[in-house]
């Protein structure tokens, strides 16, 4: 157990501490948190117990909640899925970790048909207050298919919310809305910023809102929208434009699905130009829909297209072209430069 | 070196095709109440079976699975489980689902085309709705099961499943689990000998399917599914077995499915009359009937009254449905979220106009 | 069997016979063709041999080829996935009925980690030329989960086809296009028009290219693009603009994936004006990938912001409510006179 | 009435721990050339693992699952198996795909990032790459099956996977239809008692992990999967079952995972040391190697000669592939398709120009 979960862990219920924590810690903060508030949230998946999870998510919850609360399940993702349907129709809060997003496919017929529809199928009757955890994205030096970054996915299914943290203070702010939101939310964790670094989050209980875009820096010349792991990048890429006279506003999109478009329609009614960036590929990803909804919203703003810098359109290479893959500062600038000029 | 690892399995019936014991009756049988209430229960599924194939054929429902032939099991299950047990079914389980609560309205409103089918159901307020793609509800039960296990609870799942249901990962992954975690779940298989036009032979390999259960260390048994008593006795056991804290059992309960799979079906495709008349020799309704008479607690007079009362009950709930207004295009993502995303506030203005301007 | 597939099959095959079919018997006709063409065609799924499938597609097939060529499955569909996988690595051409786009889910994990990558992870070594096929689309008053139009999803995976026809023609000339592939085709048939028109059908084998979207009707004051069987409500639109004096462009796009940009933004570049129409629901449909592309690439000739008609982003409602839900040749009309207005 | 259905499985070794037989050995003991090819490749493997793993210590490779206790059983695999049978591997069999051909630069260049390791393999050409989303590759296996058998080909396939990857549906289904279309294929599971941190005993509920062939009517086996003559004997007999066209078998070769998972996992966090040693009491290389001493099959010089052959041949495939420069980024779109797309040659062109230019 890291030092500053096990920290958080056994501390004195009532003052709430600050801690410094990395994204993944903060994760952990926001479990334990939760599951101390509320007895209903249960927490479930592969290695997830005594193992405290591959990349030590749940690490030390087991030993504080018992075996009953934190289950390391068979290997079976389908199973993981649907049990976890089951487990919410009766009000439990199931919180699941799929290991890697990768391995996530296997549960999409549960995830479609069943937990992103009970609700609306019975009319109310029953629902699936439930979290779906994943790592995911690239860049790490994993094997095959530990690198997907998929969201579009489920973006696309109704009665499912994609959210997205890119920071220790929003991945435990969001995970506690996630939890205590009565539907089903796809939580994806960037895992290649899971230790890049450490905010200071307090560990109050407080849970950002699921249906806003977080603006992070503001600016009028260009608005750069991205989300997970390829924030850094992108706020590289407006500290680098800056130095160049350019200033950007970036947005970090966040709650995927459903989108806050007012957010973004209004950082580019000011800034007239948008450039969107996203590790997946890009034919049918998520900035298919983000640059749609602008050119067609903001079409009298827009002085120049609304454009796309991603992954290309292919499977992620295995680790050695992973670079080549992943949209880099470079490519972000230079798609400024691309827009700013018309 | 060899070490022997041994596993069993029994076929259990007790009445024969013309409903004479062939054995011993099990303990339940001499409660008349409970046989002439199972007798009512199976006869009003099969009118309401045959009243719903009617509305579609006429247009007034929409595709729809009979659930001839699996009355008798319907029925048995409904009456073992308590009322504090949840039940996932599948959609052959009307019988099981009048015996639960869920109003004969609500049904024909679910066959109907209309979402409100699977809302209300004050008397099985946990139950699911029905589960449309194969096997996927019993990854629901082993959750619901576990649930229970999680809070001290006494309480128990049922679900169940068809024969080619079971060559789903869903099953096989929940009785995994079942196992594993030593769940309160029955997983009850309708072995009705046909998926569609897939005959079982073509399903598995397997002699039986109740053997599927070994695979997750599971107790498995094979049941006569036209059997009242077997299949009645079978599920005592098992959710005695599972209130008490011993674990999952899944049953197999070998029936026909006397009709065609849904009503946009045709069984003479690939099945012949031969085999569907022999089937009928073994109709578990007819059965349990003629063991009624034979044992004094049924007449003809109570026959005709039972039939008046059937028809009667199904008359007047296929009037309610009939009645009854589609709901405003607008509920169509009024139940998607809690409350409505302000993503989706215009989409929802546009379907609230349709209704008003009478636009398609 | 049906009388013009049984009259198919029993042809002599030296002469091309032409044969007013639907679309769903097109489909047969191009199954029987390229089982006849090439011996490693192998036809797989759920009751398609005995019984046909249950929209008729495979009707025939097996007395033709045999019960070795044209296989009931048992009832598993990430089977039927991986098992077409195993299959195609080894030189045959399966082509798998899922029996309904609604059922597909479960195979998504060998879809998307397998069928679309063992060409790329194995550099050419193996590849899976396989076909899966599966009727799509709601209104025909079917159950829950029988409505299903999720093609976006199977778009944004790199290595795979995605391939819609929209008549019986396109049907016959895609499906022997996709069968020959020599990579994974997502075939998807807009079930609601299986049986809309009939077309005459020349038997001779000639498949279309997988690669061009296809011009229904030409125009000047807006493009309309779909796909599925809302080219039917398109094309009447197109009609019920042109009683008004609008003369519509009419893209049916068939090949989703790859897409065919060009064939877009050159009728975009003329007609100034583009109104997608899909059945799916919008956000993160196709139909955001099409706008975001034409956006971008035709910004400077369009005169109006690319507008889409699409389902609501809800789950497709049972069958008695099922036409609100669906575009409606009035909402094509109206997008239309929209976008003419600016 | 009682019909009873019986099932056995029979677990089988032949050497103690220390390698002196317990029973009358089986024919292929007679064999002293075999087991002397089978003892080297299993040092070979082992040679080779240390050597990836300190390769990934020193960042010169990728994350890499040890072979370690598997070096038995995947070799008995691979000298049972037919040039002209198909292998579909997991992550773990690099004693068998040392046997069937696969080059050691290839392997290296796999787990060192780099697609080309699962690209030439020109001596077992059909055989699949290295399935990482655990048991998917149990149906390519009975999809390559069906492939021979609608072909009448008298070939088999043989696929592997670990205890956890049983409780995955895509192993249950197979082994379903494996049953169901009697198919020419070997389901060979690893059990290594865990998966990652999980336990056997969390992963199900069933006695054996062998039981789980009777699901789909398929015979099981348990070997101890560290005794050669126990593995060997099983496969053979299952591929003459499957070359024969009696179809499908289940393999549970018992053994201990004796490393961590992968060089990303630490085993002391869930697993004691106490464990691991006594697995270690059990290792199946010093087994035979004492079998062969006994024997009079091998010696100290012998030995001497085969560890510093093995590691010769390791160093030399090492060289090659840390001397193999990457592949141009271009290539990440070049095997996507057969030809590339119109929509995708503007990616395709940048990819190209980043290697000129030098970015990134
Ligand atoms: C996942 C999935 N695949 C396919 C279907 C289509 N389908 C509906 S019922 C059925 C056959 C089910 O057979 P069985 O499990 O034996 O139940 P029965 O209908 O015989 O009671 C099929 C293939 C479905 N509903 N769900
Ligand atoms: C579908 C899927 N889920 C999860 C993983 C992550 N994972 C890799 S190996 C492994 C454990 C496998 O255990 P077992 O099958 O016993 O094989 P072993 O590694 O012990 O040889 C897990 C969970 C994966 N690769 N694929
Ligand atoms: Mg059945
Ligand atoms: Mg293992």
């Amino acid at each position: 157990m890291n030092a500053s979960a096990e920290k958080a862990i056994r501390q004195d219920e009532a003052a709430p501490i600050s801690h410094r924590v990395t994204l993944v810690e903060a994760v952990n903060l926001a479990l334990a948190r939760e599951m101390t508030n509320d007895e209903s949230v249960v927490v479930l998946g592969e290695d997830i117990a005594t193992n405290g999870g591959v990349f030590r998510a749940t690490v030390g919850l087991k030993e504080r909640f018992g075996y009953k609360r934190v289950m390391d399940t068979p290997l079976a993702e389908n199973l993981i899925a649907g049990v976890t349907v089951g487990m919410a129709t009766q009000g439990l809060k199931p919180v699941a970790e799929f290991q890697f997003m990768g391995f996530i496919y296997a549960g999409f017929e549960q995830i479609i048909s069943h937990a992103a529809r009970m609700r609306n199928r019975t009319r109310g009757r029953l629902h699936c207050p439930l979290v779906y955890r994943a790592p995911f994205g690239g860049g790490i030096h994993a094997p095959e298919h530990h690198s997907e970054s998929t969201e579009a996915l489920f973006a696309h299914i109704p009665g499912l919310r994609v959210v997205i943290p890119s920071s220790p203070q929003r991945a435990y702010g969001l995970l506690l809305a996630a939890i205590r939101n009565p539907d089903p939310v796809i939580f994806l964790e960037p895992k290649r910023i899971y230790r890049a670094v450490t905010q200071t989050v307090t560990d109050n209980g407080e849970a950002l809102p699921l249906d806003t875009c977080f603006t992070l820096r503001e600016g009028d010349d260009v608005t750069l929208i991205s989300w997970g792991a390829s924030i850094m990048e992108t706020l590289q890429a407006a500290d680098r434009l800056s130095e160049q006279g350019v200033s950007a506003e970036v947005i970090d999109v966040a709650t995927i699905s459903p989108l806050d478009r007012e957010t973004l329609l209004c950082s580019v009614a000011k800034t007239g130009r948008a450039v969107i960036v996203h590790e997946a590929c890009r034919n049918g990803g998520v900035g298919a829909e983000v640059a749609a909804s602008i050119a067609e919203g903001a079409f009298l703003d827009l002085q120049a297209p609304v454009v796309r810098v991603t992954g290309y359109d292919t499977v992620m290479p295995y680790y050695r072209n992973e670079q080549h893959y992943l949209p880099q500062v470079e490519d972000i600038v230079a798609a400024v430069e691309q827009v700013i000029a018309l | 070196m060899k070490n022997r690892y041994e596993f069993t399995m029994d076929y259990v019936r007790y009445l024969d095709d013309a409903g004479d014991p062939l054995d011993e009756l099990p303990a339940l049988a001499a409660d008349a109440g409970r046989l002439i209430d199972a007798y009512r229960n199976m006869v009003l599924a099969r009118t309401l079976d045959q009243k719903i194939i009617a509305l579609q054929r006429t247009g007034k429902c929409g595709t729809y699975p009979s659930v001839l032939g699996h009355e008798v099991i319907g029925t048995a299950i409904g009456q073992c489980m308590d009322r504090h047990d949840v039940f996932a079914p599948y959609y052959r389980d009307q019988a099981t689902q009048l015996l639960r609560g869920v109003p004969m309205v609500n049904m024909l409103l679910y066959w109907g085309g209309d979402e409100r089918g699977s809302a209300g159901w004050e008397l099985c307020p946990q139950d699911l709705p029905i589960s449309v793609p194969i096997a996927t509800q019993c990854c629901h039960a082993v959750g619901i099961a576990a649930a229970m296990r999680i809070r001290d609870e006494q309480r128990a799942v049922v679900v169940t499943l068809g024969d080619g249901a079971t060559s789903k990962g869903d099953f096989l992954e929940s009785v995994n689990l079942a196992g594993a975690w030593h769940l309160p779940v029955v997983f009850v298989v309708a072995n009705n000998q046909w998926a569609i036009s897939t005959p079982r032979g073509l399903q598995t390999g397997s002699e039986t399917i109740a053997q599927k259960a070994i695979s997750g260390g599971l107790p498995g048994h094979i049941v006569d599914g036209n059997d009242y008593f077997a299949v009645s006795e079978a599920m005592e056991h098992a959710l005695d077995r599972a209130h008490g804290g011993k674990g999952a059992t899944v049953i197999e309960a070998v029936t026909y499915r006397l009709g065609d799979h849904t009503t946009a079906d045709d069984a003479t495709r690939y099945r012949s009359a031969d085999e569907l008349r022999s089937a009928w020799d073994r109709d578990g309704i007819k059965r349990l009937q003629s063991y009624l008479h034979h044992a004094g607690h049924w007449d003809a007079a109570r026959e005709k009254d039972l039939q008046a009362h059937c028809r009667d009950k199904v008359e007047k709930a296929v009037h309610v449905y009939l009645e009854k207004a589609p709901e405003p295009p607008a509920a169509m993502v009024d139940y998607l979220f809690e409350s409505l995303p302000s993503s989706l506030a215009g989409q929802r203005e546009r379907l609230a106009r349709k209704v008003e301007g009478g636009v398609s």
